[in-house]
């Protein structure tokens, strides 16, 4: 029990980080890596809890997995984005927050 | 025996964190790619040795880290090509005008094959 | 027998890890890191291939360890030569 | 030994994930992030869900590491692959403490849940698969896989949009050129008959064993990947029949299949258990062909070489 539990924080933490990295990082790129380490917090959250009891809990594992797959096929969309957006403005952050870094 | 297998896959993990420090420190992106690729050989070993406490199924899960643990490689030598779509052994391969060229030799050779 | 034989392959697999760890951390360069990664660390995965397959249930479970190390070791030998030639291009790109 | 083992593994997983969202350099992130896919392939495994780890072991040791580096490679070329500076941001660090400690009171607030859940074992053999993933993913809960692919298409069409227009319907990607005969092209060549060989395997599997539609047809995606990275296979143009034929196979059969259900059966997406096995394999198949080819499109990205040669 001690064991899941473990898991579980470890994707509670993974959120939260994924929480602040989404908004604090400022490279597009890095806020695309930080919303997939936020989701898959989530999914290690739910993974934990389907291990719970005897034998594992299928239908949470099937919802993992389309997760995950979903969470790949959604970062490609956001990569082709920046990428695209980069090829217009030379830069891979918001222009509303192209101020280097002096309002913080 | 799953005791032993387990201290053992103990200590490669605890090893991995001189591994991570290497990917943290750089200094060169080379470096960085190679504390990765450390990473991915000792997952495989890991789950190697998780392989009988956990059921021998894990098996598949390393084949399949040990099959496309090279992908990260080829990306990142893409990644560092000119025009990143290039290969480092390629001649000249420095000089974006030059790839251009083998590019398109390349291109010509393969239309119709 | 089989479990004295695996308590050893196991342990040399990890010292070999271990090794590779410390050539990775302590080499000066990126030329000389790539050989504490690559021949080490499979070597290492070999050692502890062996001493897993000992435990293995049937041959098929022995044949699939020895898949997974000669894909690991094809895929260590190209990555090696991919990343040193990607770094000696960035080399003559700069010098 | 293996609560010392998990609480490495945790750590560590926690040590990369923190390393991934601070510091400035967005290459070191992106290492950092393919590390963390590594490792919690290893988690997936103490969990148990040896489904979810195969999914995510083709995931992130292939997929998303190309994915990542070969967007860095194309920022790096057009000069924004630099961050700017970015201090430490207090408001958004009180929020991300916050989510993870709801997130924790929560774990410690759920109900225990009433096990062993009575009405699956009971269901199971009647859904044509002894893997019971399989069974949730294509039988029991066959409409949010068939919503799921339908989302990958979609997905797909938003990344193809993004083609500039003397791009199409070009070849997905860029050019991708290697020296012949060098380690690249040769890895190209040696690579792909064995993984293409471990994915339909994977996919024939995953009926009674971990292994499935998704983790074979990812697995398919990779070795495409690494194919057409190495020049070894270059891929069709977008408009190519028989790739859009590859495109809808799955999510078509799928459909077709669960209106056979609604005529014959008790209604849409109902199979009768004595078709539900060959039904379910036929339906893996022609999912994992189009789940292959969708993922590794998506990564490779819209077109961008010259329409016709």
């Amino acid at each position: 029990m001690t064991g899941l539990s473990l898991y579980a924080l470890t994707g509670a933490g993974l959120t939260g980080l994924g929480l602040y990295g989404l908004i604090a990082t400022r490279h597009l790129l890095r806020r695309v890596v930080a919303f997939n380490l936020l989701g898959s917090g989530v999914f290690l959250f739910l993974g934990a809890a389907a291990a719970r009891g005897e034998g594992a809990d299928p239908v949470p594992h099937a919802l993992i997995i389309t997760g995950i797959v979903v969470a790949l096929s959604a970062s490609a969309l956001a990569v082709g984005l920046v990428v695209a957006q980069a090829r217009l403005t030379g830069r891979a952050t918001l222009p509303e927050e192209d101020t280097h870094g002096d309002d913080v | 025996m799953t005791f032993w297998l387990s201290l053992i896959a103990t200590g490669l993990l605890a090893s991995l964190a001189g591994a991570l420090w290497r990917v943290w420190r750089g200094p060169r992106a080379a470096d960085r790619m190679m504390g990765a690729q450390l990473v991915g050989t000792a997952g495989v070993a890991v789950l190697m040795l998780l392989a009988p406490a956990e059921g021998w199924a894990t098996l598949d899960v390393a084949l399949l880290l040990a099959l496309l643990a090279a992908l990260a490689a080829i990306g990142f030598a893409k990644a560092t090509s000119p025009d990143g779509a290039g290969d480092p052994e390629e001649d000249g391969a420095g000089d974006p005008e030059e790839q251009q060229a083998a590019a398109a030799d390349t291109t010509d050779g393969r239309a119709d094959g | 027998m089989a479990d004295l034989t695996t308590y050893v392959l196991t342990s040399v697999g990890l010292v070999f890890f271990v090794a590779g760890t410390l050539g990775l951390l302590r080499f000066p360069d990126v030329f000389t890191r790539l050989h504490a990664l690559t021949k080490a660390d499979n070597l290492g995965l070999g050692f502890i291939a062996l001493g897993v397959a000992l435990q293995a249930p049937s041959w098929r479970e022995v044949a699939l360890l020895a898949v997974i190390w000669v894909l690991a070791l094809l895929a260590a030998g190209t990555a090696s030569q991919l990343v040193a030639r990607a770094a000696r291009a960035e080399d003559e790109d700069s010098g | 030994m293996m609560p010392v083992f998990d609480a490495t593994l945790c750590g560590l997983i926690l040590a990369v994930a923190l390393a991934a969202v601070a510091g400035r350099d967005v290459f070191r992130a992106i290492v950092f992030f393919i590390v963390y896919g590594l490792m919690l392939a290893v988690a997936w495994v103490r969990l148990g869900a040896l489904d979810v780890a195969l999914a995510e072991a083709a995931i992130s040791g292939g997929l998303t590491a190309g994915l990542f580096l070969v967007a860095y490679g194309r920022l790096a070329a057009v000069g924004a692959a630099d961050e700017p500076a970015g201090l430490l941001n207090p408001p958004a660090a009180l929020a991300g403490c916050g989510l993870s400690a709801a997130l924790g009171w929560a774990w410690f607030a759920l109900p225990q849940p009433d096990r062993p859940a009575p009405q699956l074992a009971e269901a199971l053999p009647r859904s044509g698969v002894e893997n019971p993933v399989t069974a949730v993913l294509l039988n029991f809960r066959a409409w949010d896989t068939l919503l799921e692919s339908v989302v990958l298409l979609t997905a797909l069409i938003g990344v193809l949009m993004l083609a500039r227009v003397g791009a199409w319907p070009g070849r997905p990607g860029l050019a991708q050129h290697v020296r012949p005969g060098g380690v690249m092209a040769g890895f190209g060549r040696v690579l792909p008959p064995v993984g293409l060989l471990v994915g339909v395997y994977l996919v024939y599997v995953g009926a009674e064993r971990p292994g499935g539609a998704f983790q074979g047809g990812t697995v398919i995606a990779a070795v495409g990947l690494v194919a057409t990275l190495t020049g070894a296979f270059r891929p069709p143009a977008v408009d190519a029949p028989g790739w859009r034929a590859a495109l809808v196979a799955g999510p078509l059969l799928f459909l077709l299949w669960g209106l056979a259900g609604a005529v014959i059966g008790n209604g849409f997406l109902t199979f009768p258990p004595t078709l539900a096995g060959a039904a379910i394999l036929a339906i893996e198949a022609a999912l994992a062909v189009s789940i292959a080819v969708t993922l590794a499109v998506l990564v490779l990205g819209a077109p961008e070489q010259a329409a016709r040669e």
